[in-house]
């Protein structure tokens, strides 16, 4: 039996997951990336091929992506993270759809990228450097309220009021501005909200820029909080498909690669 | 009653010879005044009726009452054939002649009365008469003069026009007869003119005599607004009195007063009331409808359906 | 894990965004400084039902739109209808009608476009009246008809001065009455205007009561919340409008004799000129008086010049009624689209004179031309009488806050440097 | 403004102008039209139209009159008293004025007061008033000097042949008596309508007095429709405008509280652009300024316009005076319920 391993190691978190010759996907792990993502990846992989109880040398083919790739030696192959998030939700989203606009949210940055019908990628935009309206910008958020970031979305739709925007675009005046707000005691759920549309705003201002096509695809860490999602959907006006393993979309699309790489090659 | 008006009537004929009245000399040029000085006023008295118009040669034993605009009155023992006096002040003087003399038994007062207007006046004393702007006119008598036991007095003339400065013909001129305060309800009046025209007039029941302005006789000179024409007014009542004057005694006093006037033509006189109340209305109806139809004409005021002033 | 969701239609994602921007300025309002005023809540209620619930006014009245401040509200109350100004304030509305205008036009004129363009009103107009007073509003009437709207010019001049136009706007006003009671198939009566006039008179004069406080050394109430008083003039109901202010002033009276002060001590005294800040839009105003100023007067088409200048009747009867009423709306408006207007920069030192200020300050839109051109010959006049001046571009976009608060605040302390000296 | 004590500044600048004017014009009427009934007398310079021609009735007597008679002597016969008393007359006459300044105009003036009387009426009927173009009505202006010259002119010719000129017929001895309105309409009051005629004894009469008629008609039916009709073509209007600078009671304007909103504009019955558009002189006595103070009552700003008698403000402009007078002081409505 042959696996194909596609590795994502991203700003916070180290993304494996492996295929099998039908590109289905196997198995996939996520774990914390820090000062050695060399090390951590290696440790990460070892783990997950015992766990799935497949050998090492039934792996024929590595490719790593994001921007940690270079440093990842094993990878038979590395390509940028933006082909592999758009084979990746080509993959994941087959029965859903064909996907012509991807929304990408990490950890300190977000995405939009286009593609056309043949799934290459047409163009594509990134947020400014700043955490604003990113993973790391949730978090934030959510330490200041004194929640847990898998409770967002709750609060969200708990809301009834209306939402309480955030003016500043940046992540420490936001946390200020937040903060200034539950001073005022208004209510944890319509601040919620607010952020999640104001985030929405902007990634939505993001995805414009490459110019939106259906069907929308929303990956990345953030886009397991529903609440977000419901904001972007109603910032876009229209439903955007989110898989199921959100976080993991580029790495498999790496993983999709490599499969696709050692077809090739032993058919030439 | 026939006979009696008959009677009276020649009576009073015969006792038109001797009534007295003053004459005032024509007025000076203006341009012989001069500078700040103010002229003499100079009187003569005549006798006799308005065309005869003769001039008493000797005054001696006439008193002459002259009364200022502020009713102050002076005492003049006359003498002479003239009167002469110099007013200080602008505006009315009265002059009240008293002359008296016994003629066989009957005592002659003969007493008249003349509205001297002065129209130069005397600076310092008259500035603050100038000041106050003397309008209101003191041609009549208020009550009768006290100095005088018989009087003929005006009052106030019905004016048919604006100005109180002068009669003319259609005024209506009301008297009244006193005799030592007392008022004569049954004394008549005579009326007479230059032109030679008569007429007495009786009293009503309350002793008034209302005298109208006849209109000129003087066809040619019709439309001349200078020319005035003498209107000479008189009354006459005799007492059954006896007693002594210098030194001649009387059995009877027979008072005669009258009061010589001027008066000239008035506009009305050739008005036309009717044509100038035509004009009006036809002008007020000409404009209005002039702007009546301007209005309609350019009016962009909306149907009346959308406003509605109530 | 992730379940299906109801989506916004883009009228509830509209309001969503205006809801967002009303509440946070009603916030700041709310919040933001010190010694708030009680019957101030009558307003932040009806801001709040109005631009965030949506909760409609003038349920079975006629609603009539007015795209400016010329169009006689006096005839509109006579005629039994209700105006609505649609002056907008909305940066999302902005947002709108940016796709339908060029993008240097003024973001007032776009956000009204944009307000039709998105047909999402609260109390929408049954008929709008647009008078052709500058050129963007002249031209968006035009625009907004293509819509679908009934919208109906109503001539005004450009020229006060002259007899020909005031006998023009005359009759642009008699024919703007015949329309209106055309269209409400009423008759516009002696009485009714007449009561009309007197009641927006007095409307008026509880403003000049207001502003009255506004002289005083300690200032009772914030230029913001005038703002929002006389913003609510646009849209509320008259009746309930004027019970309000009624109230408001009774408590400034209070809050006067207490010596309540809402500025700090050294706080400069800005009059505040230019392009009118409508709700939301309150960015510079906000700003001015964040930044420790409090605005006692202003000379904005949203407050001073909508109530500043009275009806004058001499004959009370309809022809003069009518007339004078025109009058108020050409003779004494201060609006920069005049050729000239000497008359502006005297109010304005007027306004620096009798309210005691400290320096002026002059925001136009970016897009905003008469307001723009007319800038130089202001801040000339303000330099001859020696009142300092700040003049700012701005739009409706929330970006460009901060660059616009250092300006605001350097500009501030100059002014508090300046009384310093003096002392 | 807000202050609720009382006190007598406040009292009268709250004052019902139009009230008051009425009451007064009716007092200064009864006076002037009916006064010589009781024996008053307010000498012959008064500055109004006192008509002389209503003899038994009148209070005083108008300049205008006596000064055409005082004219119409030969030159020389100035040197001297009648030239003193010419000028004591005169100078009478500006005393009067001086007291009221137009104030006469506005307040006793009987035919003003009774084109004000025919405007009421007017406005009774609703019918509404007219207006002069701001063109004719600049031109209008000029008439009342030209009026005034003729009047001053006429009797002097008569009594002298100017530059080598004949003399004018007699029947012009008072050319403006004969064709003012005045005349016939102010002793129509005391029931003498006597002075309704044409004068046929001379072809200047004819002419004068028909113009005289001409005129009556058209004051009743100008000043019916055109308030204070008359006015604009007043020359004692111009004789009092010579001698208004020195006079006590002033119309003042502080421009730099002025609007330009116009309401004094619109109030003001002669129609002077000026108390407007006119923010930089003080003293806004113009011309045609009848001193009503319609103006004053009809301005929103404080302190703006005010009356002013020798340097002591009578009755200024306030916003609460304008709110009261206006009748928007109280919201009514909601008072009633």
């Amino acid at each position: 039996m042959r696996y194909f391993v596609g590795i994502d190691i991203g700003s916070t978190a180290i993304k494996i997951s492996v295929a099998d010759e039908n590109k289905n996907l196997v198995g996939h792990k996520i774990s914390a990336s820090g000062s050695m993502f060399y090390k951590y990846a290696q440790e990460a992989l070892a783990e997950l091929l015992k766990e799935l109880g497949i050998d090492e040398r039934e792996v024929v083919y590595t490719v790593a992506t994001g921007y940690g790739r270079k440093l990842f030696k094993e990878a038979d192959e590395n390509i940028s993270e933006i082909t592999a998030n758009a084979i990746g939700a080509q993959q994941a989203a087959k029965s859903y759809g064909n996907i012509k606009t991807i929304i990408n949210i990490g950890g300190q940055d977000s995405k939009a990228i286009s593609l056309d019908a043949e799934g290459n990628v047409v163009n594509f935009a990134m947020n400014d450097r700043c955490a604003a309206g990113t993973g790391k910008f949730l978090d934030v958020v959510a330490m200041n309220l004194e929640i847990g970031v898998d409770e967002l979305s709750d609060y969200h739709f708990k809301s009834v009021g209306t939402p309480l925007s955030i003016s500043s675009t940046c992540a420490v005046f936001a946390e200020s501005e937040i903060i200034g707000l539950l001073g005022n005691n208004h209510s944890v759920e319509d601040i919620v909200s607010g952020v999640h549309y104001s985030i929405a705003k902007r990634i939505v201002k993001l995805v414009k820029r490459v110019g939106v096509k259906e069907n929308v695809y929303f990956d990345g860490g953030p886009a397991l909080n529903d609440g977000l999602v419901n904001a972007i959907e109603n910032e876009l006006g229209h439903k955007i498909f989110v898989p199921e393993y959100p976080q993991i979309t580029t790495s498999y699309g790496a993983a999709v690669l490599a499969c696709d790489a050692f077809l090739s090659e032993s058919a030439s | 009653m026939k006979k009696v008006v008959l009677v009276l009537v020649t009576l009073l004929i015969s006792l038109w010879a001797d009534t007295l009245w003053l004459d005032e000399a024509k007025k000076k040029k203006c341009c012989e005044v001069k500078q700040g000085s103010v002229p003499m006023k100079e009187l003569s008295v005549k006798s006799g009726n308005l065309q005869e118009n003769k001039k008493l040669k000797n005054l001696s034993g006439s008193v002459l009452y002259i009364r200022d605009m502020d009713g102050k009155i002076e005492e003049h023992n006359l003498s002479g054939s003239k009167i002469t006096f110099t007013p200080q002040y602008k505006g009315n003087y009265h002059l009240f002649l008293k002359h008296q003399e016994v003629v066989d038994g009957v005592l002659n007062v003969q007493l008249s009365t003349h509205r001297l207007y002065n129209k130069e006046g005397n600076l310092s004393c008259s500035w603050t008469k100038e000041v106050r702007g003397k309008t209101s006119d003191s041609r009549y008598l208020s009550e009768p003069l006290s100095q005088l036991p018989f009087q003929l007095m005006m009052e106030k003339t019905i004016h048919k026009h604006h100005v109180n400065c002068c009669l003319y013909v259609g005024d209506i001129i009301p008297l009244k007869v006193y005799y030592k305060g007392e008022l004569l309800k049954d004394v008549p009046v005579d009326v007479e003119l230059e032109s030679g025209w008569k007429n007495t007039i009786k009293p009503n029941d309350k002793g008034m005599m209302m005298v109208e302005v006849p209109k000129s006789t003087y066809e040619q000179e019709k439309g001349d607004k200078k020319r005035s024409e003498k209107l000479l007014v008189s009354a006459t009542y005799d007492v059954n009195e006896s007693g002594v004057y210098d030194g001649k005694s009387y059995t009877s006093v027979h008072y005669a007063m009258s009061i010589p006037l001027s008066f000239g033509d008035t506009p009305l006189e050739y008005e036309s009331k009717t044509l100038a109340f035509a004009t009006v209305i036809g002008v007020m109806l000409v404009f209005s409808l002039g702007l009546y139809y301007n209005r309609r004409r350019k009016r962009k005021t909306p149907k009346e359906i959308y406003f509605d002033e109530e | 894990m992730h379940t299906e969701h109801t989506i916004e239609t883009s009228a509830e994602r509209q309001n969503r965004h205006k809801a967002m921007e009303a509440i946070a300025v009603l916030n700041s309002l709310k919040e933001d400084f010190k010694s708030p005023i009680r019957s101030m809540g009558y307003f932040y209620d009806l801001f709040e039902k109005v631009y965030c619930h949506h909760q409609p006014l003038h349920e079975g009245k006629a609603k009539i739109g007015t795209m400016c401040i010329q169009i006689p509200s006096e005839i509109i109350y006579a005629l039994d209808a209700v105006p609505i100004r649609l002056c907008n304030g909305f940066y999302t509305d902005d947002e709108i009608g940016g796709d339908l205008l060029p993008q240097k036009s003024c973001p007032l004129v776009k956000a009204t476009v944009g307000w039709f363009a998105s047909d999402n009103f609260s109390d929408k107009p049954d008929i709008t009246f647009s008078p052709t007073t500058c050129d963007q509003k002249t031209k968006a009437g035009a625009i907004i008809e293509s819509f679908g709207h009934t919208v109906i010019d109503v001539g005004f001049p450009r020229t006060k001065e002259s007899e020909e136009s005031r006998h023009y706007w005359r009759e642009s006003v008699k024919s703007f009455a015949v329309k209106l009671s055309k269209f409400q198939g009423k008759k516009l009566t002696r009485s009714n205007l007449e009561s009309a006039i007197k009641k927006v008179g007095y409307a008026q004069s509880l403003y000049h009561k207001l502003t009255e406080f506004r002289k005083n050394k300690a200032v009772p109430i914030l230029g913001v919340d005038m703002f929002l008083v006389t913003n609510a003039f646009f849209f509320d109901k008259i009746d309930e409008w004027i019970s309000a202010v009624e109230k408001l002033v009774s408590e400034l009276e209070q809050r006067a004799n207490d010596g309540v002060n809402v500025a700090g001590k050294a706080s400069p005294r800005i009059v505040y000129t230019g392009s009118p800040p409508i709700f939301p839009n309150y960015k510079i105003p906000l700003i001015i008086e964040q930044s420790d100023a409090i605005i006692v007067a202003d000379e904005t088409c949203s407050s001073n010049r909508m109530f500043n200048d009275m009806v004058a009747v001499d004959e009370w009867n309809l022809y003069d009624m009518i007339d004078s009423v025109s009058d108020k709306y050409l003779k004494a408006c201060t609006c920069p689209i005049f050729t000239q207007n000497d008359d502006r920069i005297r109010r304005i030192i007027q306004l620096v004179r009798s309210y005691s200020g400290d320096g002026v300050i002059y925001q136009a839109f970016a897009g905003c031309q008469v307001y723009e051109m007319e800038q130089r010959s202001v801040l000339a006049a303000m330099e001859r009488e020696g009142i300092p001046i700040l003049y700012i571009e701005s739009d409706y976009s929330p970006s460009q806050h901060g660059q616009l608060t250092t300006r605001v605040e350097a500009f501030i302390e100059s002014l508090k440097n300046r009384k310093r000296m003096k002392k | 403004m807000t202050k609720n004590k009382f006190s007598l500044r406040r009292a009268v600048n709250n004052m019902n102008l139009v009230r008051f004017r009425f009451w007064f014009q009716i007092v200064a009427f009864a006076l002037i039209v009916y006064g010589g009934y009781i024996g008053l007398d307010l000498g012959d310079k008064l500055p109004t139209f006192a008509c002389v021609f209503n003899s038994e009735g009148t209070g005083g007597k108008c300049y205008v009159g006596e000064l055409q008679h005082d004219l119409k002597h030969p030159l020389e016969g100035f040197v001297g008293f009648a030239g003193y008393a010419f000028l004591i007359s005169l100078g009478m006459f500006a005393v009067w004025f001086w007291a009221l300044n137009k104030g006469w105009c506005g307040f006793v003036c009987p035919l003003g007061t009774m084109q004000d009387w025919l405007t009421m009426v007017r406005e009774k009927t609703k019918i509404r008033y007219s207006e002069y173009s701001w063109a004719n009505r600049g031109k209008i202006k000029s008439i009342k000097y030209i009026l005034l010259i003729l009047l001053l002119l006429l009797p002097v010719m008569i009594a002298n042949s100017v530059f080598g000129l004949p003399k004018l017929p007699n029947g012009l001895s008072m050319p403006f008596c004969d064709i003012c309105p005045g005349r016939m309409m102010i002793p129509a009051f005391t029931g003498d309508f006597n002075q309704f005629y044409i004068d046929f004894s001379s072809k200047t009469d004819i002419v004068m007095t028909t113009i005289g008629m001409i005129m009556t008609g058209l004051f009743l039916v100008g000043s019916f429709i055109k308030k204070r009709f008359f006015c604009y073509f007043c020359p004692m209007a111009a004789l009092q405008y010579v001698f208004s600078k020195p006079a006590l009671l002033k119309l003042y304007k502080d421009g730099s509280k002025c609007t330009k909103c116009g309401d004094c504009y619109r109030a003001c019955d002669m129609d002077i652009l000026e108390i407007a558009d006119d923010v930089t002189s003080k003293n806004l006595v113009t011309e045609d300024c009848t001193l009503c103070l319609k103006c004053v009552a009809a301005c929103p700003e404080d302190g703006c316009l005010e009356a002013n008698f020798m340097g002591a403000t009578i009755f200024e402009s306030t916003k609460e005076g304008f709110l009261v007078r206006m009748a928007m002081d109280q919201n009514k409505e909601n008072h009633a319920h």
